[in-house]
Order: structure tokens, then sequence, then C-alpha cells
């Protein structure tokens, strides 16, 4: 398989400190109110605790992007080496179709720019052969940056409950399920 | 006039920000501008702003929050300003990543809204700001020091408040600079940790927790009312190791906080009943002869004593009954603790904020002694320790003018971080007052009463308790000087506000107070608008001082921090982390050369008996039971309990009036149990009114079974624009412990009460 | 700001100052109107200031760069005393009506601090996406001055992209510009009136216009500015407002 | 959805949906072998080409660039927003030259077929797999429905009076069509998965889709059942229905994005 580089989202380990979606503001200081990388809380139906189990997403760099696909001004290429799925900001008229189309969520409109922008997984860092900001940033090493073509964990799901099943897109991201305590409470608490 | 090339506008042009030739693409020429603009013609575009270039100059950094993880930090900077900070991976604590605050730091620095100039309000409250240069703000405050030097003979007049807002160890040079004015009065103790600092010290002579290093060694971890998931994220990892080297971890927590939810068993205890429930385990230890009889008889003192009393007034049922812990599971977790090899039970914070909080950690004390894990590696009472605090405090230690008069009488440490130890047959001292009542002791001291406050480090009207009596104490004042970074809500009470810089714009030294860890911080970038650090503040304010009256301050009147921070380091600290200058700093922070990952593995204690004390004449002495026993909580005097912890969004008013924290956390909650909200028909997002006797607080509501149905639980926090504020909540009783070492006692911040109606 | 260095006064530390001492007298404005809004009660659109004449002296300059740099409430009354002599309000209202304390007071509140200020003076805050200082916008200022000869006395303390510097900067282009034609200088010149200036004053000035009561002398001085930078480029001034910064 | 940029593009469909519809009904009106262009045809053609040019200014406007517009036919090869963009330039080529040529019949099927699979083609760009709900050929139904309703209602304005009755029928036909389709909709939708029942239940609970309805759909079908023509006011009550509708479908048509975290 050809060499696709993405994210590892260990649930299991995180713990939602948003370490990683400040890292990514840290690094390419993006306008007010525009996010790369966001930390969604699961809802009680997949995790009967409020907000206390997470999936940190940003893009997935699919291997079909239907933001390339549906980019009418061709502003998105998909890296040959390793799979990144890169925004050409010079190219974008802002007509706003890829932040539509992409089930994710992954690009962001930026009001200052008008043009969409998103994740590029660091690819200068990649370039220069360091960690993505966020990967780098995460303390729990819940975070983690996998090559698909020499991935193998086990017990790692590509299409966790809550988060969008969309399989002709392919997506890079794999994760790995939060699990649950035995808890013990007072009777009249339960 | 030099002559413009071609090449230089070419230079100007040809950057990042924008692409297009100059002379060139139709959107480049001006021509776009002149038509009139509307939607369809857009002028120049930016670029998406900053991306990593590389080519960066790098520095070394400590982050000086009030926080267990103390990062070594390295910040990246470019043409002089700093472009973004990552975590030093050369410490095996830090490890390479910061937290969602530590990465905020750029914009803390490059904020708009920064304090940058001193500024005078005329009339406090009123928002009617003058600019001042330094000179002015050193001349009025300097003449008002003299003045009440002339009215009270003394500088008593003149009090301190500073506590955590940075703990750059340079940064006592606020108190040196007090100290060099005359005898003041001081605003001691601390809200944080006292009454466990005081157990700890009455059970094994001093407060020293292992190594979170060595976590992966243990096989039984009991995370006792503390989020490390939340208050200490670089500590998780540890746990984790350990977890998957088979040991299992017990979260113990009225709420089932993020930790709990990554541990192995979560066990839900009564806020404030923690102390029923270890003493209810160590009966259950002690009925199976489970505890470790050859490390009791031999390192120990008192111990029978204890067991005595455990048979005669403790029943696992009693412990049941108080704690809602059923007692099976009392009984199973008791056991395992005992069994299992090495155990550790690592005690939070705010297990402690209690008016039993004292008591209630020797009980957890005792249970991880009675099992022989205390001097273990892997094991121990976890709890702080401050063994790597160890630096000269230069700035610090600043001599009285000659002629000054004071204090009379005995006067206790300054804080636990005051190592002079109690000074009684000196002529004069300074005044301490309590700094977890500093609205009453404003109120009530006298002869001669506080007039001037000089607040550094410290946003008192965000953290200090009873906030609506804090105004009235603020109205008592005759002047109060602020120097912070931020308009908090004291600056908006501030006559004069000085403008200060953040630790990248100059030199310190931080040491951690849970790891071992030692961190150079350099200056990183030139103090941004008319900013200086607290002693060239001092320094400032020295050299009017003795325009004015000269002798009157023995600060000298220049100051280089760089030099001052290399004067904060002796041999014995540099011996301790194995260095021979702090210069190798500069290469990365260094790891203490401990002989043993665990304190007191001798067998030998500081206490008085060089043993550990199950009782503790020391303890009597200072007006507590010398046995370990329970203690009663605080009567409710409301209908539901309110807790009010640390946020993961910021530490304490800090971080959270950023718009890099509010694009991730724009609102503070109430959480409520579904249960109690139904009673109150209280839906979620509904907004809310908190109210008790101190005050009341509007906010929206968020049900979750996290919490226990009778409590509420809102984090603390400074958001900007928003009126919020706990502390309208949260009253000053104090907490059993903390005169000892601190010089005051703490204060029960989680035994307060309040009920919730919709607003 | 910093120790407002510079042999006349100027902010920046001029290498050839002299041309600009011979600025001559302002010559009496003949009448000029006030184009109130379009849509009344839509505050959007911000009265723009056609010039009936164009001015021809840097009196204006020179007092908005003063008014901008001054940190007291007297220079700050000077300034808009030597503004109202030389371009009046058309509406007659008198512009000194506040004390030189209130309008200290205004000031500060709205362009310097200590809370939280709705019109930051710097043009990384409006330029930048992210609204912060020292930022691109800031390299590129300090750029331009650079190729003038001429530098900030604050040696970086005072970001290099404040508005008291870049009018000061426009003070040295005129000067240099009356003494050569080079068309090296007429290019930067225009780069820096269109592709910086024209960007972010328009935003600074709409978040005067914005922020909640604004002296009257203020406004006058801020319409007074974006009068300046459409006369300055010979267009009609920007109308197109976006929502405020903060 | 960015509400902010939605605006123009309501406004751009609406428009360029009357056009095609007005080209259509035109089409179904001079089908029969023996009828002849209707005398006012030249003129009928130029406003038709008008409206679709004005619906074009429109949609620039949406654009965060407008100058560099051109780019957006670069994606032929997988943008079906490249292609719309083509058809639609080729639509209105093609209105011009019927107006400016001759409107003959040729031309007129023509122009209608390439509106229909204009129709098809803005239809298919509204599908993505974002919005479950209309992941499917329901925005094409939409937009046809809608486009007829428009084109007949506004016909009966200017088409000679032996043509009324077919318009009415017309009508009638695509209004109990329109309702059916547009109160199914939301129903089917109540039954799928969590985003698309999140779909159904914000179209549902939306004043302006009710008003689409009522207003837009059920009065017209009554009132002309009743009245056995097409008053001259009916047609405003069409457009404005339609365009309650279309602001429901940009705005209340759930993203997956929103439900991220929670079951899909």
């Amino acid at each position: 398989m050809k060499k696709q580089l993405g994210f590892y989202v260990d649930a299991k380990r995180c713990i939602g400190c948003f370490a990683c979606a400040m890292a990514c503001k840290n690094q390419y200081h993006q306008a007010s109110g525009v996010v790369w990388r966001q930390v969604y809380p699961l809802k009680e139906e997949i995790y009967p605790h409020h907000e206390r189990a997470f999936y940190s997403l940003s893009c997935n760099h699919c291997e079909h992007p239907v933001c390339m696909e549906v980019c009418p001004a061709s502003a998105y290429t998909k890296r040959e080496q390793d799979g990144v799925v890169m925004h050409h900001q010079e190219r974008c008229i802002g007509c706003g179709n890829c932040v539509r189309s992409c089930p994710y969520g992954a690009p962001r409109f930026n009001p200052v720019t008008e043009r969409a922008e998103k994740c590029s997984l660091c690819w200068q860092r990649l370039d220069a052969g360091i960690d993505p900001a966020c990967v780098k940033s995460c303390p729990t090493n819940a975070l983690r940056l996998i090559n698909l073509a020499t991935f193998n964990e086990p017990n790692a799901v590509q299409f966790p409950p809550g988060y969008p099943h969309m399989s002709r897109l392919n997506p890079s991201t794999r994760f790995r399920q939060p699990e649950l305590p035995k808890i013990i409470k007072p009777e009249d608490q339960q | 006039m030099s002559k413009i090339t071609k090449q230089e506008i070419e230079r100007i042009l040809e950057n990042p920000v924008s692409r297009r030739s100059f002379l060139g693409g139709l959107l480049a020429t001006g021509a776009l501008v002149i038509l009139p603009s509307c939607r369809l013609l857009r002028p120049g575009t930016v670029d998406t702003g900053q991306v990593w270039e590389g080519g960066y100059q790098t520095f070394r950094n400590a982050c000086s929050r009030n926080c267990y993880d103390t990062c070594s930090i390295v910040s990246y900077v470019k043409n002089g300003v700093l472009k973004f900070v990552e975590g030093a991976p050369e410490s095996s604590f830090t490890a390479g990543g910061l937290c969602v605050k530590g990465n905020s730091y750029v914009r803390r620095v490059y904020s708009p809204d920064r304090i940058k100039y001193p500024m005078e309000q005329q009339g406090r409250g009123t928002g009617k700001w003058k600019r001042l240069s330094w000179d002015e703000a050193m001349d009025k405050i300097a003449r008002k020091i003299l003045e009440i030097k002339a009215r009270d003979g003394s500088l008593l007049g003149l009090a301190l408040s500073k506590y955590s807002g940075s703990f750059g160890i340079t940064h006592y040079g606020v108190e040196g600079m007090m100290s060099s004015l005359g005898y003041t009065t001081r605003l001691v103790g601390t809200p944080c940790w006292p009454a466990g600092m005081d157990a700890q010290n009455f059970d094994m002579g001093n407060m020293l927790c292992n190594d979170p290093e060595d976590l992966p060694l243990a096989r039984y971890m009991i995370v006792w009312g503390a989020n490390p998931a939340w208050c200490s994220v670089h500590s998780m990892k540890f746990l984790y190791a350990a977890q998957e080297a088979g040991a299992k971890l017990v979260v113990v927590d009225p709420v089932f906080t993020q930790t709990a939810a990554k541990s192995d068993e979560y066990v839900q205890v009564r806020t404030g009943e923690d102390g029923a429930l270890a003493l209810g385990m160590c009966r259950h230890i002690l009925d199976r002869s489970l505890y470790d009889k050859e490390w009791v008889t031999a390192h120990s003192i008192g111990f029978d004593e204890f067991a005595a009393y455990l048979r005669e007034h403790v029943t696992i049922e009693w412990a049941a009954q108080k704690s809602g812990v059923p007692a099976s599971h009392i009984a199973a977790i008791a056991e395992e603790f005992a069994q299992a090899r090495p155990a550790t039970i690592w005690i939070g914070y705010g297990m402690q904020r209690h008016v039993n909080g004292g008591a209630s950690v020797r009980i957890l004390d005792a249970l991880v002694a009675m099992t022989g894990n205390i001097g273990k590696p892997g094991g121990g009472a976890r709890y702080a320790q401050m063994q790597t605090w160890g630096f000269n405090y230069h700035a610090k230690n600043q001599k009285q003018p000659e002629s000054s008069k004071g204090w009379i009488g005995a006067s206790g440490p300054k804080g636990e971080f005051d190592f002079s130890g109690v000074k009684e047959n000196v002529k004069y001292a300074d005044r301490t007052i309590n700094i977890n009542k500093t609205a009453q002791e404003i109120l009530d001291t006298k002869d001669p009463q506080v007039r001037m406050l000089w607040v550094a480090c410290k946003n008192i009207l965000s953290q200090d308790f009873d906030r609506p009596k804090m105004l009235k104490a603020f109205n008592k004042l005759e002047m109060v000087v602020v120097a912070d970074q931020f308009f908090n809500q004291t600056v908006e009470q501030a006559d004069i506000v000085l403008p200060v810089t953040t630790f990248f714009e100059e030199w310190n030294v931080n040491a951690s107070y849970w790891h071992y860890w030692l961190s150079l911080n350099e200056q990183a970038v030139k103090p941004l608008h008319e900013a200086k650090s607290d002693i060239e503040i001092a320094a400032a304010l020295s050299k009017r001082m003795n325009e004015l009256a000269p002798g009157s301050c023995t600060f000298p009147t220049t100051v280089d921090t760089k030099d001052w921070t290399a004067q904060e380091f002796n041999k014995k600290e540099l011996d301790l982390f194995g260095i021979s200058s702090w210069e190798e700093l500069r290469k990365g922070p260094v790891k203490a050369k401990l002989t043993s990952s665990a304190p007191w593995s001798d067998g030998v204690f500081a206490t008085p008996s060089k043993k550990y004390e199950f009782h503790s004449d020391l303890c009597a002495k200072n007006g507590h039971d010398a046995l370990v026993m329970y203690k009663e909580g605080r009567p409710a005097y409301d209908k539901l309990r309110l807790l009010t912890p640390h946020s993961k969004f910021g530490i304490n008013s800090q971080f959270q009036n950023l718009d890099w924290m509010a694009d991730f956390n724009s609102e503070p909650y109430v959480y409520i149990h579904p249960r109690t909200a139904a009673l109150r028909g209280i839906g979620h997002g509904d907004a809310v009114r908190v109210f008790n006797k101190v005050g009341e607080v509007r906010l929206a509501a968020q049900l979750t079974a996290d919490v226990p149905p009778d409590t509420l639980l809102m984090y603390e926090g400074w958001y900007k624009g928003l009126a919020f504020n706990c502390q309208n909540l949260v009253d000053d009783l104090s907490s059993d412990m903390g005169s000892f070492k601190t010089g005051a006692p703490g204060v029960a911040i989680h035994d307060q009460f309040a009920d919730v109606v919709r607003a | 700001m910093a120790a407002l260095a510079g042999k006349s006064g100027g902010v920046l530390n001029i290498v050839a100052r002299n041309s600009l001492d011979c600025v001559s007298s302002p010559q009496e404005n003949t009448a000029w109107s006030i184009v109130t809004s379009f849509w009344a009660p839509k505050k959007i659109f911000c009265e723009c200031i056609y010039l009936g004449r164009i001015l021809d002296n840097d009196i204006i300059l020179i007092s908005l760069r003063d008014f901008f740099a001054a940190r007291d409430g007297h220079a700050m009354a000077a300034a808009c005393a030597t503004l109202t002599k030389a371009a009046p309000p058309a509406d007659g209202h008198p512009a000194s009506a506040d004390t030189a304390d209130e309008l200290e007071y205004a000031f500060n509140r709205l362009f310097v601090g200590p809370g939280a200020v709705p019109a930051p003076p710097y043009a990384s805050v409006y330029l930048d996406p992210d609204h912060g200082l020292m930022g691109e916008s800031t390299r590129i200022a300090a750029a331009v001055y650079d190729a003038l000869g001429v530098s900030s006395p604050s040696n970086g303390s005072l970001p290099d992209d404040h508005l008291a510097l870049e009018l000061d900067a426009a003070v040295v282009f005129h000067a240099l510009k009356a003494r050569e034609q080079s068309a090296e200088l007429a290019a930067l010149w225009d780069y820096f009136l269109r592709d910086h200036l024209m960007l972010w004053v328009p935003l600074f000035v709409a978040c005067i216009k914005q922020a909640p009561d604004v002296p009257p002398a203020i406004s006058h001085v801020a319409s007074l500015l974006s009068a300046w930078l459409s006369e300055e480029s010979g267009a009609k001034p920007v109308t197109h407002v976006p929502p405020c910064i903060n | 959805m960015i509400p902010s940029m939605e605006l123009p593009l309501v406004f751009f469909t609406l428009l360029s949906q009357l056009a095609i519809g007005l080209t259509l009904l035109y089409a179904l009106r001079t089908a029969g072998p023996s009828v002849q262009p209707e005398a006012s045809a030249k003129t009928q053609w130029f406003v038709f080409a008008g409206i679709l040019a004005f619906s074009l200014i429109v949609s620039l406007t949406h654009l965060g660039h407008p100058l560099l517009a051109p780019r957006a036919v670069l994606n032929l090869s997988t943008a079906w927003l490249s292609w719309e963009i083509l058809i639609f330039i080729l639509l209105f080529a093609l209105m011009a030259a019927t107006a400016y040529l001759g409107v003959t019949r040729r031309f007129v099927w023509l122009t209608a077929a390439t509106g229909f699979v204009a129709l098809f083609v803005q239809g298919m760009v509204y599908s993505p797999s974002s919005f479950p709900a209309i992941h499917n050929v329901l925005p094409f139904a939409f937009f046809l429905v809608t486009a007829v309703i428009l084109g007949a209602g506004t016909s009966a304005w200017f088409a000679p009076q032996d043509t009324q009755p077919l318009l009415r029928w017309i009508l009638v036909g695509a209004l109990s069509a329109g309702l059916l389709l547009f109160l199914v909709a939301p129903c089917v939708w109540l039954s799928g998965g969590i985003v698309m029942r999140l779909t159904g239940l914000a179209y549902l609970a939306s004043p302006l889709y009710w008003a689409h309805i009522v207003l837009g759909l059920a009065v017209p079908l009554a009132v002309i059942l009743v009245s056995r023509r097409i008053p001259s006011w009916l047609p405003i009550l069409l457009l404005a229905g339609a365009l309650c509708g279309r602001v429901v479908f940009y705005l209340d048509t759930i993203h997956t994005g929103v439900n991220i975290g929670g079951l899909q």
C-alpha cells in the first residue's frame, strides 16, 4: 500500500485537555473563531458520562478527499509522497463548497481572508523531519502520527460511533475506543 | 537621503504577507482601491498568517504558573518576535509538550488587551485612567509611602498581598522591596495546600513526596481528591504506565472527574468525609492484621494508641454510613491496598480544603504508613515537595533601613516559602495577617490600620474569598497599587496599575513542588510597551525613594534580571542537580540526583522522635489532637453543597480572558445533577441563579450525573467581559491546620453551601 | 509612546528632517461638506467627508500624528485645537467642549488601556488574521521605515506599526517627495499608502465610530483621519465597514 | 452552512430556476405540431435571459473573491460545481441566442432540454454526503418542482389566453406534486439516521417551512382549483413561498459535522 499519513486518536488515553487544539493555534495563529483542530466530547449516548471522553479531529487526509473533488477551482492537491491533502490559498475563490461538502467539517471559512483553510498535517514540519505541532504537544501520547501502509494496531477502528461513516472517502484517521471504570456510588446516588 | 533601489522595494514586498508581485498583477496595484469599494471588489488579501518556516532562534523558558507540572519550555523567536512555544524534550516530565494554557502563551505576550503603561485611575472603579510615566508613578507611590511613615512612625500601614500568580524565584524581590522599605504588614499563609502541609510535617517532620516518575513501579494507586487529568496532565502518562504494568488505579472523589474516567475503579465519597472512609479502611486492615508490623514497630510511634482508637471508635459500618461508600467495598479496597506491594496514595489539594482537611490528610498518611508503604519507590503518601527550592532567595532577603520601627513580638513564618524560621528575640518584625481572610483583616487591623495595599502576582478580587466584604475592605484603603499584565477585576479597583513583563521578557529560574526538574528562564524577547519585571519596579521605586528621602530604601537602584537570577544559585542547589554552574541550564532542564525516588527510604524522619508519628506532640502543641483521629466536617448552612475547583482551561484567573482560550471554552456553567435540576424545573442550558448568605452568581446550567445529587459545581475563572466570579459564593472560613508552616490557617474552599433557582 | 525622540518632535528619528520646517501656513479652506450616512437609521455607513477642495498642506497630517502620539490630556487638546482650526467640523459643535481630562480619559479608554481597548492603534490588529501585535504588518512598517532611512526611537518596545509612527512616516514621505521625484520613492509611497494604510486605517476609524460614547472631538479627529487618507489616495473614502474587531 | 454566505445563493438558485421554468413552460405551450411561436416570444425570451443573467451576477457576490470567479470552471473532471457554472453560461448563451436569432422550435427545445439538465446538475451540487437528508435525488426534485411551479405561475402573466387552461393544469399538477414532495420529505427523514432526523425536526419546527407549504403551495392550489384560472396576484405568492422554502433548505438542513461525537 502507498504511504498514507494519518492520525491515530487513542480515546482511551485522551483526557480531553485541548493541548493539541491549542498547539495548532500556537503554530499557525489562525483568525479568532477559525479552528483547524477541534476536540469533540462524546455525547452520553456513546460514553455515559458528560464530557469525559473525546475525539480530537482535524483533517482526515482522506484517500478520496471530497474537498478536492468538489472544489471548482482545483485549490486542493494530495501529495504523492505521503498522501497529505493540501489547500492552496492563492487558488481559492472563497465559494465555501468544500466547507459545505466535507462531512467531517475539516475545511473552515476564514472571514478575514474570505477563503477556506484547513489542517495541512504541518507538511513544512514533516518535510523538516519533525512531528506535527498537535502530535508533539499531546501530554499522554493519545494523538499519534501513523503511516497506514505499516499501521497494524489490533484494536484500531476506522469508523467508531460519533464519527461520520463515509467509507467512499476512506479517511486516514484511526481510533481506539474509550473505556469505562467500575463505578461504586452510594446507594441513594445510583 | 538614501537612494531607494528597486531591490529594497522588492525586499519589502516579497514577504510572506503579499505574495503577488508589486508591479504586476491586477490585484496588486492600488487601482482596485480607487473604485468604490463594495462587496465585489476586494482590496489585497493577506495570507493565512504564520506558517512554520524553520531558522528560528530558540530560548529556554520555564512556565511560572502555580501548577504541579511547571513545564520547561523552548520558545521559538524570529526577528525578535516570539512565534510559538513547545515543551522541552530534554525533560522526561514535560516530554516535549505543553498544556492548553502553555500553548496559548504567544497570545498573552502580544495581546492588544495587555496593560502597556503605568496608569492612574481618577477614583477607583470609575474607569477614568490617566497615563503616567514610570517616574511620575514611582513619585506618587514614594510620596505616599513617606507620608504613611510620617503619620504612623512605621510602615506597618503598607501591606503586601502576593502569592502564586507568577512563581519565578526572582519575583520574591517584591517581598525584598517591602523589607528594603522597612517593617511592613504581610498577608501571609496560602489558600492552596497549608492544612495538608502541616499534617505531613506533624506526621513525618517535612513535606516530601516520591518522584512522580516512579509511579510505574506502583502496583496499587489511589488518586484521592485530586484531578491530574485537568491539573497535572503530564503526570497521567506515568499513571498509564503503571496501569499497563498491571497496577490498579482507584480514584476517590465526590465528583466523577476526567481522572476517574481513566481509572480502573471510581469510588464516590461524600464531600468532606474522606477521613471516615480512610479510617474504615484502617480498621479493616487492622482487623485482618494486614498492616506492616515490622515497619510500624521499627519506624513509628503511637501506633498502638492509634490501633486502640480504631478498635474503640471506628467500625466499617460507621465509615460506610459517614462516607456513603458501601461497607463491602471499603473492605475490598482496604485489602487490595494493604496486600499490594508497593501501594501509594496521591493526596489532592482539593481534599484538604475543608474544616477537617488537616485531620483527613493525617488519616491518609496513617493508612499509607501502617501498610509500610512510606519510603518505598512506587509507594508513599504523595502530596508535594519543596526539596528543590533551596535557592538563596537573594532577591527577597533585603535589609530594613536602620531606623525602621515595626511590629513588636514574635512573628511566625511569612508563608511556606519563608525558610527563615520563627524569629523570637528580634526587636522589630513585619506584622503578619491571614491572607485567607484578607477582607476581614483589612477591616479589623488597627494601630496602625492598613492604609496602602501593594498587589503583585495576585488577583485579590477574583481569588480571595467573600468578594462583597472585599469591596468594603477596599473602600477603607487610601491607595491600591497593582502590578499585573491584564485588566482583571483587581486592576479595576486599583489607583495605580504598573505593567509587568511576561516570563519571556525577563531572566528567572523555576522549580516544581511535584516533580524534581529545574528549569532556567532566559529572556527571549525585549519587554513590550513599558513593561518592567517586579525587581526592576522595586529598583525604580528605590531610586525615587532615595531621591526624596536618602536611605529610606535599601533596594539597589539598578537591577539586571540575568545577574539577579545567577545570584539565586548556591553550591548545595547545584550539587542537588549535579551541575557545576547555572549556565549549564541553558542547554536544557536537569533533574535532581536523588539517592532514592522515595523520601524517608532510610526510615529516619525529621520528627522530634525521628520516627513516623501517629501520635504527634508537636501537633498537639499547635492546638490539634495529638493522635490521628476523625474530625467532624462543617454543618451545612444551605440546601446544596457548592464546589469551586480548578478548570482545565485556566490557572485560577489567568488564561481564560484570551480569545484563543475563548475559542474552546467561551462561558462558565454550573453543573447540576439531573434529579436535583428536575426538582427545581431547571433544564439543560437554562439561565440560573446560584445564591447563598455570601452573595449570588448568575450563569447557565448543565445537567450531568458526574456530580452527586446534593452538590452544585462551578469552575473558578475570570472571563473577559463577564461579571462571573465564584468568590461571590465562597466565605473565608478557615480550615483546621496551616498556621504551623505557613503562618496562617488554610481556608475551607470546598465547605460551602448554596441553592439554585431558575434565573 | 516611548520617548518621542527626534529633533523637531517628530515621532521618528528622522535622519534628514530639515525639509519639513518650511511647511507653509495653512491657507484658508473654502467650504467642505459632510455627506451624512445614506441610510439615516443604519449607522453602519459612517459619515463620508467629501472634500470640496484638496487640503494642500501637511498641518492636518502633523496634528493627527501629534494627537495619536500624545501622552497626556494637554498634548491631545493642543493637537485637537490645531485640527479644529485647520478643518472646522461642519456642524459647528464646539470641538473642545470636553476638558483636557475628559479627552484624556476617553483617549485612553479607546486606544491605550489599561482595559481592553475597542480601537487598538496598531496595523497588525486589523491586518494580521490573528489580530495580535508584532505581526507581519509590523515587520512591513519597519521595513518601509528602514527603506526611508529612519527608525523608531523605541527600539522594539513600541510596535513599529503604531499609528503615530506611520503618520510620521507619511510626513517623511511628503518631505522627501517635495525634494526629489524618484520612481522608487513614489512606488514605495504608493505601496505604503494603498497596501498598508488604506487597508487598516478605515477599519480603525470604523472601530472608533462603533465604540460607545466617543467624545465629539475624537470622532472629529477620526473623520479627519479618514478624510486625509481618502484625499491622499484621491478616492472616495472606503465606505465598506466590516464589524469591529473586538 | 455559513448563513452569511448563503443569501446570495438563495436568490441565485431561485431566479435561475424561474428562468428555466419559464423556458420549459414556453416549450410546453408551443409543443403542439401546428402551434406558431407566440407574438411576444422575442421579448419573453429576452426577459428569460435577463433573469438568468441577473441570477449569475448575484451568484458572484457569494464568492469570497469574485475576481477569481473564472477559476471556477477548472475542475470539470470531478466537480459538479464546475459543470453547473459551465452549463448555466451555456444556457444563458442559448437563451440570448434564441431571443436574438428568433424563437424557432429547434432552439426552444434545445434550451429547454439544457435547462432541464442544468437543474439536474444543480441538484447534484447540492447533494454532498455531508447532508444525509439531501444526499439523494431530492435536491433535483425540489429544484424541478420549484422551477415548474414558478415557471407556470409567472407564465400566466403574459401567455396568450388560449394557453391559460394548459398552464392551469400544469400548475395544478406541479403544486400537488410539490405539496406531496415537500410534506413527505421531512416525514421520511424522521425515520432516518440521527442527522437526517434532526433535519426533519428542524424543517417541521421552522415557521418558514410552513409558510412555504401553506402560502406557497396549498393556498395557490386551492385558489386555482376554485377559480378555474390563474389570478394575476398568484405568482407573487408562489415566489414568496418558494423563497421561504429555499431559505429553509439552506439553513435548516443539518450538516454531519454538527453531530460529531453523537450517534450519526
